[in-house]
């Protein structure tokens, strides 16, 4: 255990207050078309800076530092003091990029690593299908080879910024006579080839909160061979790669909700008197507080781990399956406290925070089913984590 | 000598299930949605005729003079079809507020409530609730003052404003300095309000009307116990019917032991509310000592059993269950309405409490 | 919905209160040798009076009233009023007893059901074995047939009162080339038949709390042909009526046990101030109690269906379930409102209740597991309750 | 730069494990059941003599000077292995006392202490929970009262008995007006006793000691959380061995959705706790204006997750779990008496709130 900050941090810490305190960010950091160029400067003053893609090989078009978690921490508590992001939350750099750099050919990487990060090509993640859900690895989507291309034919679904992204990276059947896991590829593809249909795709949430998600039908949609990642056929290993990583790393910021939370307790009144005040509700804000603290001091173990390079176990495992149900929990708790004033919503009169409570209870609901639903990943926990046996495969019927 | 439906009770259910399967599919709902109100009057006059307006209102006033638990029955079935409907202002709590109050402006309004003519909405949150310093005073034969989240008011001919625990008053929803706004909510299917008094003149002010508040509140509380049940009971039925018909890795997901249990769980928190809503409901008309008691404990379980069975019957269906076009969402969404509607469960257990002698009485 | 007590109700209830006044019963009811006269003496008088074993017809020795609710539930309150046991809580009177009454010959409820309703036969259950717990119909306790009689061997587990019964029922299997669930016979067995050895089971809960398990060991123990109840190899479908019946009346006083625990509330004091006045303990209390008046009036809602004869479908399965977790949750809140009181046991100064609350506990604990665990309930409250498909069977490897 | 044990601290758990393993088997333990006192002195020699009585005894007096992790990761050691040992009170509890108190007396105590020579029971509750109206006072230079529920004051050769949040005495428990009568609870692997003074002549009191009253409290919190959490992991550690090897309908139980999700729900909580006990036993030394409320949180959150990881672990055992012969239920006990030894949830919870202003303090 080794978190003591030496003279070497206190001058990385005010490096990085001075260049806060000098730079802004633009308005919003979003993947929209007009938000291109802000998003583009941006984050490429953060790379030169090294607060981005910062242990990204210069080659790749990163910063090159070698891993540190006190830098880490450093950036994440002064870019989160100024209320800024540190970086661009997206498909492309959380989940490509660490793919491409396990993954990817010499080439790949070249090529996209860069620009992915300066947010000058914005990704779509092609998973998941309406018949494969929980059983992801059952995907139906083919890529029929035709000369040096594949064309590809199906459905996917909760494609998140499918409308907006230029780029796709996309799971399909390659090989259809090889066993299930075992014939699918990893392809990058180019949202603008012929053949694309993206329709928008309305949840529970409605008008409020970013997440927009899309359906998209592909229709002898061609993309060259070439652009597998790693071999044909192992497209399913690659991609649970990242999935494990998404799961072990979900940054709730858990401690920060919990503030808000707390805020809202001290602001709203019930009878005039805080809610706060409320034995009840205190009693369930402290328990929600030791749970959030408990998810942010193992997302530092986790951290630790990620940047050493050593495996987390079946630690790492649980880390998505907590921090979405404590999310949940924490806007009911937000909820209750608003009382009856807790369900207003769609911008209506006295809404509290624009609906905030409200969406993000509804979108940890979905974080709780979505990239593999609450029992799913009790399941890898189970097999992967304590290395209990896996259920006995059906007799035929 | 029997606990449990009668056999009128059975046929007025499965009548109104009936009617509601095949006139307020969920389809109908969904195009209430984006009408300025969800209380389609069309439906409610279609309730009405059927007798289901006047469930309780006495017979001497033409109507059905039926007991809270056949009302609790329509209201569940009202819940398990997200049917949107003044049925919880206008079919229970007004009609008991004045029928106990009683007078002649009260029978003449009761008459009216039971054909469905007369739409009556209930501005009563501040009885257990104050929010935003709200509150509505009666100064010089006037009312001033704000009631929020009033129920059903929207699209009302008349609504009862909760003055204090012993006075309610009955105004005009078209009364000058009356302003009545509606207030968005997660729950597409309830119409709930802002209503401004600003110097309203009342048809009637009630006074000395304690027990006439408290069978209303009582009455809303069971009621809207038996809503929220009937919601559950809908979403409990989608995810038992998804279960045996969705498949992921090559099986029904209902073989699935998870899957199962989830199912299990949410069904074995249901059957046993069910019975504590009938002997709650039931007490209301054949022991009324009980019922003060029982109101705040069945609404308050259910409450806390609705929120959990609201998320895990959507987490049985998948991220289908979360999408817009299953529909799911619109029961999830009354369910999370309700629980605060007339008392959060805090609220309602410290109720009991006292009720005990359990907690110092406020 | 009829609870109304009419005036026959009124008068009922008073015969039921002259009868306890001038009564008393004795002070033990118990299983043991010594408590034998006492025993048989009170439940003849209950049944002469029609208290107990008052719908069993007379031919078999009850008192053969019609099925009625209300005078049911005047008996139990009456008799809870004054803190008498109403009848003999037992395994023969609750599970042998309904068990012939629906399966046993005539011959065997003439013999059995009368000396058992009076406490003249004590009876043990022969089900669960240390191989089978969960699946209970995997026992391999055998009954070799041998002229007119069978030779049982193996060994049973979790006998209450084996040491003192003089009979048990018993499951064993006779038909080994049969299905599993097709080959297991009803055995009807007197205790002192050689070959018989009991040996006491030690649980967590120690010396404390009335409840004595035993492992029984069968070698060569030599029982008549005739002493099976029903056909041969139909043991299992006989055992499971009762056992359904047992997860759907099991009888929790869960009212009883929440009124205790408001009483302890108001009594116990943590710094000179009761732990009614924490508003914490009071809302979990509150909480409780709802959940106590929900199973109470389900029991009623049950009771109905029971005395008409009618099924209470998935409404009955779940009662178990439901009550134990109950039971268990009242116990934990006691022992959180006696502090670090509430840890006493073994008669130790200062320990409330002789260690009632920490005993509870514990019993409530093995009552989640025992008679099929929890997990098991609830694969058959989903399968026989909701219809949900069975798992697949496992392929042979 | 690092989130985790060093080298030196998982060898130091890997050491102490095994030597625990291999001395202290749950047979060992249940033997002890029937002593008078558990904290049985061979052991605690054994465990002296590996350095782990004098583990937070400084250097100055031949301890080992090490850490709170250090600390933690024993009493968690001795917690998986439930051990019977005085290792809270006088590996802990006074030690940190002692150490912030300091003085000629406290110094030569220590040294003891250290050792193993000398064992040291400490009586705190009143400092949180006053019960029976026990308390110690303090008349001409004599203590008067009763201590509840003190800590390895049985076998102890000293007693450490808490005045007030402010001052604390120290006395031979062979004193004369000193009685301690060991009072059982469901777990046989720790001992508890009441200590009724009657005119007992202290050997010391340390006045204005409000520090170090508090951060043995911070200190002993953390420790037994640490030990809770011992408990945890030796029984999931059981349950996953024996949904491996139980066989149920033909199968595994492990491979059975049911059985995987309670381990999975276990471990799941277990881990992030885990983080959380490590996090807070450092700040005790590195960062300790974090520690009140850390301490706080730590205990209360390993209270909660135990007991529903005892309860569920014995479910995955089945019946056999609940028996006696199965030792099973060692841990079970061992976690029940954690949980109000030191403050209960509610109350750490309460002290979480008040130390950020959320609560008015007491």
């Amino acid at each position: 255990m080794d978190l003591e900050f030496d003279a070497r941090y206190d001058d990385f810490r005010s490096e990085v207050r001075e260049f806060l305190s000098k730079h802004k960010p633009p308005k919003s950091l979003g993947v929209a078309e007009e938000e291109a160029s802000g998003r583009i400067t941006w984050l490429s003053l953060l790379i030169e800076h090294g607060y981005w893609a910062r242990t990204i090989p210069e080659a790749y078009g990163g910063y090159g530092a070698p891993p540190d978690l006190l830098e880490t921490v450093i950036m994440d508590e002064e870019f989160n003091r100024v209320g800024v992001a540190r970086g661009f939350n997206a498909q492309g750099p959380s989940m490509l990029v660490p793919t491409l750099l396990t993954h990817g050919s010499e080439e790949q990487r070249k090529r996209w690593i860069s620009p992915t990060m300066r947010g000058e090509i914005i990704w779509c993640q092609g998973y998941s299908e309406p018949g494969s859900g929980s059983d992801l690895a059952s995907l139906q989507t083919s890529g029929t080879e035709d000369g040096d291309d594949f064309l590809l034919n199906g459905q996917k679904i909760w494609t998140s910024t499918a409308d907006k992204a230029q780029m796709c990276f996309i799971l399909v059947r390659t090989e259809p006579d090889a066993k299930k896991h075992e014939g699918i590829s990893y392809v990058l593809l180019p949202m603008d080839t012929p053949g694309i249909e993206v329709q928008r795709l309305e949840t529970m949430s409605g008008s409020i909160g970013e997440n927009s998600f899309n359906q998209v039908f592909l229709t002898d949609v061609r993309v060259p061979r070439a652009n597998v990642v790693g071999k044909r056929g192992e497209g399913w290993k690659i991609a649970n790669t990242t999935l494990k990583h998404e799961r072990s790393s979900l940054n709730a910021n858990a401690e920060g909700t919990l503030l808000r939370l707390a805020k809202l307790m001290q602001k709203e009144t019930i009878g005039g008197v805080p809610a706060m005040a409320s034995p009840m509700y205190r009693d369930r804000l402290m328990k929600l507080q030791a749970r959030a603290l408990t998810m942010k001091h193992h997302g530092m173990r986790m951290l630790t781990c990620n940047l050493k390079g050593e495996p987390a176990g079946v630690a790492g495992l649980i880390v998505k399956l907590q921090n979405c149900q404590l999310s949940f929990d924490m806007a009911a708790l937000a909820i209750d406290v608003m009382g009856e004033l807790g369900a207003l919503y769609d911008h209506t009169k006295y809404e509290r925070e624009r609906g905030y409570w409200q969406a993000l209870s509804m979108f940890s609901l979905g974080l709780i089913i979505g990239g593999g639903t609450a029992q799913i990943q009790k399941n890898i926990i189970a097999e992967h984590g304590l290395g209990l046996p896996r259920e006995p495969k059906p007799a035929k019927v | 000598m029997d606990f449990g439906l009668s056999e009128e009770q059975q046929l007025l259910e499965q009548t109104l299930r009936g009617f509601l399967a095949e006139h307020v599919p969920i389809e109908r709902v969904r195009e209430l949605r984006d009408a300025d109100c969800p209380n389609d009057r069309s439906i409610w006059s279609a309730l009405a005729e059927l007798g289901f307006a006047g469930v309780l209102v006495p017979e001497a006033q033409n109507g059905s003079g039926l007991t809270l638990l056949d009302a609790a029955l329509v209201a569940q079935a009202l819940g398990h079809s997200a049917t949107p409907s003044p049925f919880l202002a206008s079919g229970i709590m007004a009609p008991m507020a004045l029928a106990t109050a009683g007078g002649t402006a009260a029978d003449a309004w009761l008459e009216g409530i039971g054909s469905g003519d007369l739409v009556m909405g209930v501005a009563v949150t501040e009885l257990f609730s104050v929010r935003e310093g709200a509150g509505v005073q009666q100064r010089g034969g006037q009312l001033h003052g704000r009631a929020m989240m009033a129920v059903d008011a929207c699209n009302a001919n008349l609504l009862l404003v909760a003055i204090d625990s012993e006075t309610f008053a009955v105004v005009k929803t078209d009364a000058a300095g009356l302003e009545i706004t509606r207030l968005n909510t997660v729950d597409a299917t309830r119409c709930t309000s802002e209503a401004v008094f600003e110097g309203v003149r009342p048809e009637a002010v009630f006074d000395g009307a304690g027990d006439a508040i408290r069978r209303m509140l009582e009455a809303g509380r069971i009621a809207l116990a038996a809503d929220a049940l009937g919601a559950c009971e809908a979403m409990i039925e989608q995810s038992v019917a998804y279960a045996k018909e969705r498949k992921q890795f090559g099986r029904l997901i209902g073989s699935f032991q998870a899957v199962k249990h989830m199912c299990s769980e949410m069904i074995a928190e249901l059957e046993p509310a069910r019975s504590l809503l009938w002997y709650s409901a039931h007490s209301f008309d054949a022991m009324p000592e009980e019922t003060p008691l029982l109101a705040c404990h069945v609404l308050a379980h259910v409450s806390e059993i609705a929120r959990e069975i609201a998320s895990v019957s959507t987490q049985v269906h998948g991220g289908i269950g979360w999408t817009d076009e299953q529909n799911l969402h619109f029961w999830f969404k009354r369910i999370a309405n309700a629980r605060h509607l007339l008392g959060g469960p805090e609220h309602l257990r410290d109720q009991a409490a006292k009720l005990q002698g359990f907690a110092p009485a406020a």
